[in-house]
């Protein structure tokens, strides 16, 4: 069974033979450590990840960073620029496409080759591994702000190798964040491993003076996913990354949309995570936190669009989250043109500049909620480290095996699928079906009597057609799913 | 009862519309076989043979739609499955495209009926019960 | 000198003959009380101002209205129905052009007729006066929604006649709000009457069971104007309105940019004006709140323009305003196109809509700025009232003569314009000069400190400098002007 | 010492710009007459024989520039004041235009410079100083 125990450097080089191996680009020589840590040490300090974002959390600011990637390599470098000079992006991603985040490296062969003929991107994000170490080198150079590799890979130990050797400064991803919401039948065991060792390189790197910055994936399936479930993966993940040596860690969350159960949210998953790794002995890593405008279905009409992602960006302001992840006004279409990403992007930074100066202000139903939140997360690590005796490795393959971690919507089979949610009358992701979370008889009286009172308000049952109308609900231009308004009253 | 077969092809794992569209289908009266995310063609074409499905609803999400669903009519009709309603639906191309065209691509590949992104489900079944007429 | 008293029914009709005869459509029978009662009366509930707010407010939602008028009556019924239509506009307006707000009616003949000609408005506005009660009825006949006059008009009496003949059942404005940020040199005293007069209208038009809504101008000059000088003027004004038998109220706020601040101000606007109603004994008055996106300098940019918008409209929505008017993102620009129009009111509806069933939590920070607004009101309608001899119009005129009531960047030569706001560190906009403005030395140096906060932070003096960083700030991407970002930080 | 008339032209009542450009320009070392807003060209003409001003800088945000600007030029040269510099800006038409056809028009109307929405104030005053050269 998998422990949460640094791999020994000679397990890591064992693996990495074979992990090298598993396309012609990783056998590289720029993927030597002498060669891949010199240039790290390279890179400028205003391309550098891990930097921008202690300066960030310094000033109490919050970053914009989109998602984009194509095909071809001049292609995403152009894309890249415009992104950052029109868009005015702080952070730069590179997305991978999907096949390459199944390994499927001749399917994306195939997809090039094509893209190359046609003269369009027929693939949705780049293939760095393809592309090889030369190639992510260009776009690490000829981009003005840090890039980072954005996936869903559960087995991205070559790709990491690819982009870090080339000088990228942040990878996403992690053993839970990248299984759950992107596989079927990865086992965690492996998966988990495969992140550990992504996470040792970096740990190796960290030995060698350099600061990688790690972020595991927040939101899961972005899809009414309750925060302190999200939360309780992120804490997990951190500490994994952190016993292979992680410095320098970001954790997400995904808007729910209730205001105050975002900030909440956003506040705890500093402080928890902060805690969680003091109280395991991970005294010296930095942590800063992302937020991921609303992950769910979007409305069609790109007008409303953008008032949802100009709403998420007040509320990742006024939360403190030190970065945002942005979406585009094409978001319920298709991937983005760049001119649409832009302007997902220009909307997100003057929100978040012009409310640099403030904070969401202390309350007393920020504060309820925050401890709800907390509670839970004790609890459901708690339950995992127990399963786990004592270890969150372990403990994170057996709690999902129970259904002690379960998270809705889930497209893997390691993931129980027993627990549903459903919004409350305010908005709130509370829970109403709890499968095997761990959870007392406090926490479940709590969420139901959040639920009966909108039940009552629509004059209905929770059900699981709430639980379907809420995920509609905001493509809809609603939150709460359900509820008819006036006649004159709601869209036309 | 008829028999549909869905699922999301490729290496495609967005689930949610999936899950969605069973219930639908199941609470409007068919027999679902839900085959679910990362389906390559032939576990589509397997189900339906093993099921004798009247008809395979396509989901794709990721954008690699075009490429994965290829000769997927040609196929089917190679597994004798030729009189099997094929429909595809989810944000099936890469990016915002004039839907006329990427309808017509996908009627030219051979599909009965293809819905746009964001279509609604309800309305799909009315259309699905009108081509398999009653059971 | 005027004086906050009912104007007699004599006095009334005597007015009323000279009014008409300002321009040939005044003379209309239908204008005739018998005719325009009956024509209100004949008005169904969906396309009724006051009813669709009593409505609004009972559910908790905040409506859209945008601003919008052309020269002609076609294009103008045209463009309504867009904005209802593709805006999904909840409430419409009809601007009027700036020549009918200078009483100028031979100056806006001419531009709509070079408006037939050149196909094409050249007006910023719909010249209502000058079309007549005729045209004005086609208007809100041919729209689906409440249709109310927005302009800018010292003098509205005759504009007013119209309007109302025709059906339209709010109209914006008062002696003040219209005069201080509208015109150089009409007294108050003159303006104050006019506005009794067409208050006066609308309270005989109650009388006969007709509720007409009236909405005093909230932002005045929507620049760093501190929200207890805009309350002051809204108070002041619903109170003169109610004396003249006015029973349904919108008092307006214009977005300040902190977020407490805006949302303490919008709790205030509500409370302290039906407390002041209710103390001078005008008892059965409906308020409503109006809350006015981002009147000051806007971004040239589009995108940006949107995301100010919607931040907006999360502001409203959780402040609990009751109606907001929208901008564009052509805002910088000129007057919008309808296309653009409507993407401001989308964006702005969905916004209010996600929010719909949330509130801005109680809070200590929003407890301290509401009782810093309370207080500095209760100041001002102190002095006024002393000022006046227990009179509220006298004391107006006599309170902005004095400076008691001074509205920073007025045009106006009855306006002092010796107070100099700025925006503390928290972009909280206070006061750096009072001039004659009666608060205590309490108020004062807590102004003074907030500010002295930010000047320390900028390492710079507080000056008009500040002053006028602060209004060149928004429209550059910030909310406190002045302080620079790390390089990499701010826009490229 | 240059004497400029500054102001607000028509039934425009925007004074926030007017009153930054009366501050900027006097910092800048202009002898600074603000006739304000809602000023017809005849408040600037006569501003400016009265103050014997080398430029008329006309501001008008409303919209209604276009109409309120009209045979300025024409009434300035009849006034004597053909030597003036005519300077305009703000939003001078109604609505979004290009600003190259706008500036065209403007310039055909005599005026010497022309700004979009938004211009830089202190870029302005430098092409001031160069057209009226030392004083
Ligand atoms: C949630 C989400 C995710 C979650 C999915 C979690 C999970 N495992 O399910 C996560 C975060 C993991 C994710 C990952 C990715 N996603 Co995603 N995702 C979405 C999002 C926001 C919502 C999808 C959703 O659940 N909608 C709600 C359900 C109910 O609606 P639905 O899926 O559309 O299905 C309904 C209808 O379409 C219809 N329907 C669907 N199929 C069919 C078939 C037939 C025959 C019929 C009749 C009807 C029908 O009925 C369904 C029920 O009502 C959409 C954008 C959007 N729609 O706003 C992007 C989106 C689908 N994702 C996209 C992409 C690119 C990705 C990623 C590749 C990369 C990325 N951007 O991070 C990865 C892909 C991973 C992979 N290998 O597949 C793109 C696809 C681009 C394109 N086609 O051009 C989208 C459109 C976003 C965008 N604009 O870029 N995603
Ligand atoms: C604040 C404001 C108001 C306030 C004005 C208060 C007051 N009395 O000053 C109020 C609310 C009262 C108001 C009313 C109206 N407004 Co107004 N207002 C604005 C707004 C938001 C900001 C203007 C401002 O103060 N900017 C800050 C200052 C510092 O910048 P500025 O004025 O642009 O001036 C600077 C530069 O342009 C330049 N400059 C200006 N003039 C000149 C001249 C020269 C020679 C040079 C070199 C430079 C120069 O230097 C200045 C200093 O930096 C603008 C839109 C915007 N810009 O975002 C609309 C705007 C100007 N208003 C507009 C309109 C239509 C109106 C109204 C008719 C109706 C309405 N929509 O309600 C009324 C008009 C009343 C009237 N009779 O004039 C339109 C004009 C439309 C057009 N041209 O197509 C605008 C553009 C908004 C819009 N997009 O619809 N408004």
């Amino acid at each position: 069974m998998v422990k949460n125990k640094k791999v020994s450097r000679e397990e890591f080089e064992r693996i990495r033979r074979d992990v090298r191996e598993q396309w012609p680009t990783g056998l590289s020589e720029d993927l030597e450590f002498e060669r891949s840590i010199e240039r790290l040490q390279s890179i400028p300090r205003e391309k550098d990840f891990s930097k921008k974002l202690r300066v960030a959390k310094a000033e109490g600011l919050t970053l914009t960073q989109p998602r984009a990637g194509v095909a071809l390599v001049d292609e995403h470098i152009e894309l890249l620029n415009f992104l950052a000079k029109e868009g005015e992006a702080d952070l730069l991603p590179t997305t991978i496409d999907s096949y390459t985040r199944q390994n499927r490296h001749s399917s994306a062969e195939d997809a090039i080759r094509q893209s190359e003929k046609q003269k369009r991107s027929l693939l949705n994000g780049f293939p760095a591994v393809n592309h090889g170490v030369e190639a992510c080198k260009r776009v690490q150079d000829e981009v003005p702000v840090p890039v980072q590799a954005r996936h869903g890979t559960p087995d991205a130990r070559l790709l990491s190798e690819i982009i870090h050797a080339a000088g990228w400064t942040s990878n996403e991803g992690g053993g839970v964040s990248y299984n759950i919401p992107y596989a079927k039948n990865i086992s965690l065991e492996d998966s988990i491993r495969y992140w550990q060792y992504v996470d040792r390189l970096v740990g190796i790197y960290a030995e060698n003076g350099i600061e990688i910055n790690r972020e595991p994936f927040g939101p899961l399936t972005g899809t009414l996913v309750p925060p302190s479930i999200t939360h309780t993966v992120a804490i997990i993940e951190a500490i994994l990354a952190a016993e292979q040596g992680v410095k320098n860690i970001t954790v997400g969350y995904g808007q729910c949309g209730n205001v105050v159960q975002d900030v909440a949210a956003l506040r705890t998953l500093d402080s928890l995570t902060n805690y969680y790794l003091k109280l395991f002995g991970y005294e010296d890593v930095f942590v800063t936190t992302v937020f991921h405008q609303w992950m769910g279905g979007f409305p069609a009409d790109e007008a409303k669009a953008m008032g949802i992602i100009s709403l998420a960006s007040a509320v990742a302001a006024l939360g403190g989250a030190t970065k945002m992840i942005t979406k585009s006004p094409h978001e319920s279409q298709g991937i983005p043109t760049k001119e649409a990403n832009a302007e997902g992007l220009r909307a997100s930074k003057i929100v978040t500049r012009l409310l640099k100066e403030q904070t969401f202000p202390k309350a007393k139903t920020l504060e309820t909620e925050e401890e709800l939140i907390k509670k839970e997360v004790h609890s459901l690590l708690y339950a995992t480290l127990n399963i786990g005796k004592g270890d969150f490795a372990e403990g994170a393959v057996r709690a999902f095996e129970a259904g002690i971690l379960d998270v809705p919507f889930a497209p893997s089979e390691m993931n129980r699928g027993l627990v549903l949610p459903a919004r409350d009358d305010l908005g709130n992701i509370r829970i109403h079906e709890f499968g095997q979370l761990p959870f007392g008889d406090d926490i479940k009286t709590y969420h139901r009597q959040c639920l009966e009172r909108r039940a009552k308000k629509e004059k209905r049952e929770v059900s699981f057609q709430m639980t379907i109308d809420d995920i509609y609900a905001v493509s809809r231009g609603r939150l709460v799913g359900g509820e008819e308004l006036p006649k004159g009253f709601d869209t036309p | 009862m008829h028999t549909v077969v869905i699922g999301v092809i490729g290496a495609d794992v967005h689930a949610v519309g999936n899950k969605i569209i069973e219930h639908v289908l199941k609470k409007r009266g068919f027999n679902v076989v839900n085959i679910g995310v990362l389906s390559s063609q032939e576990d589509f074409i397997n189900a339906a043979i093993e099921t004798d499905a009247k008809a395979i609803l396509v989901s794709s999400l990721y954008g690699h739609g075009e490429m994965d669903c290829k000769y997927m009519k040609e196929n089917c009709e190679e597994a004798g499955l030729g009189h099997v309603k094929l429909y595809v639906g989810g944000n099936i191309v890469v990016g915002k495209q004039d839907f006329k065209e990427v309808e017509a691509r996908f009627k030219k590949m051979g599909f009965d009926r293809v819905y746009p992104p964001g279509a609604d489900i309800e309305e799909a079944v009315e259309q699905l019960k009108e081509d398999l007429g009653s059971p």
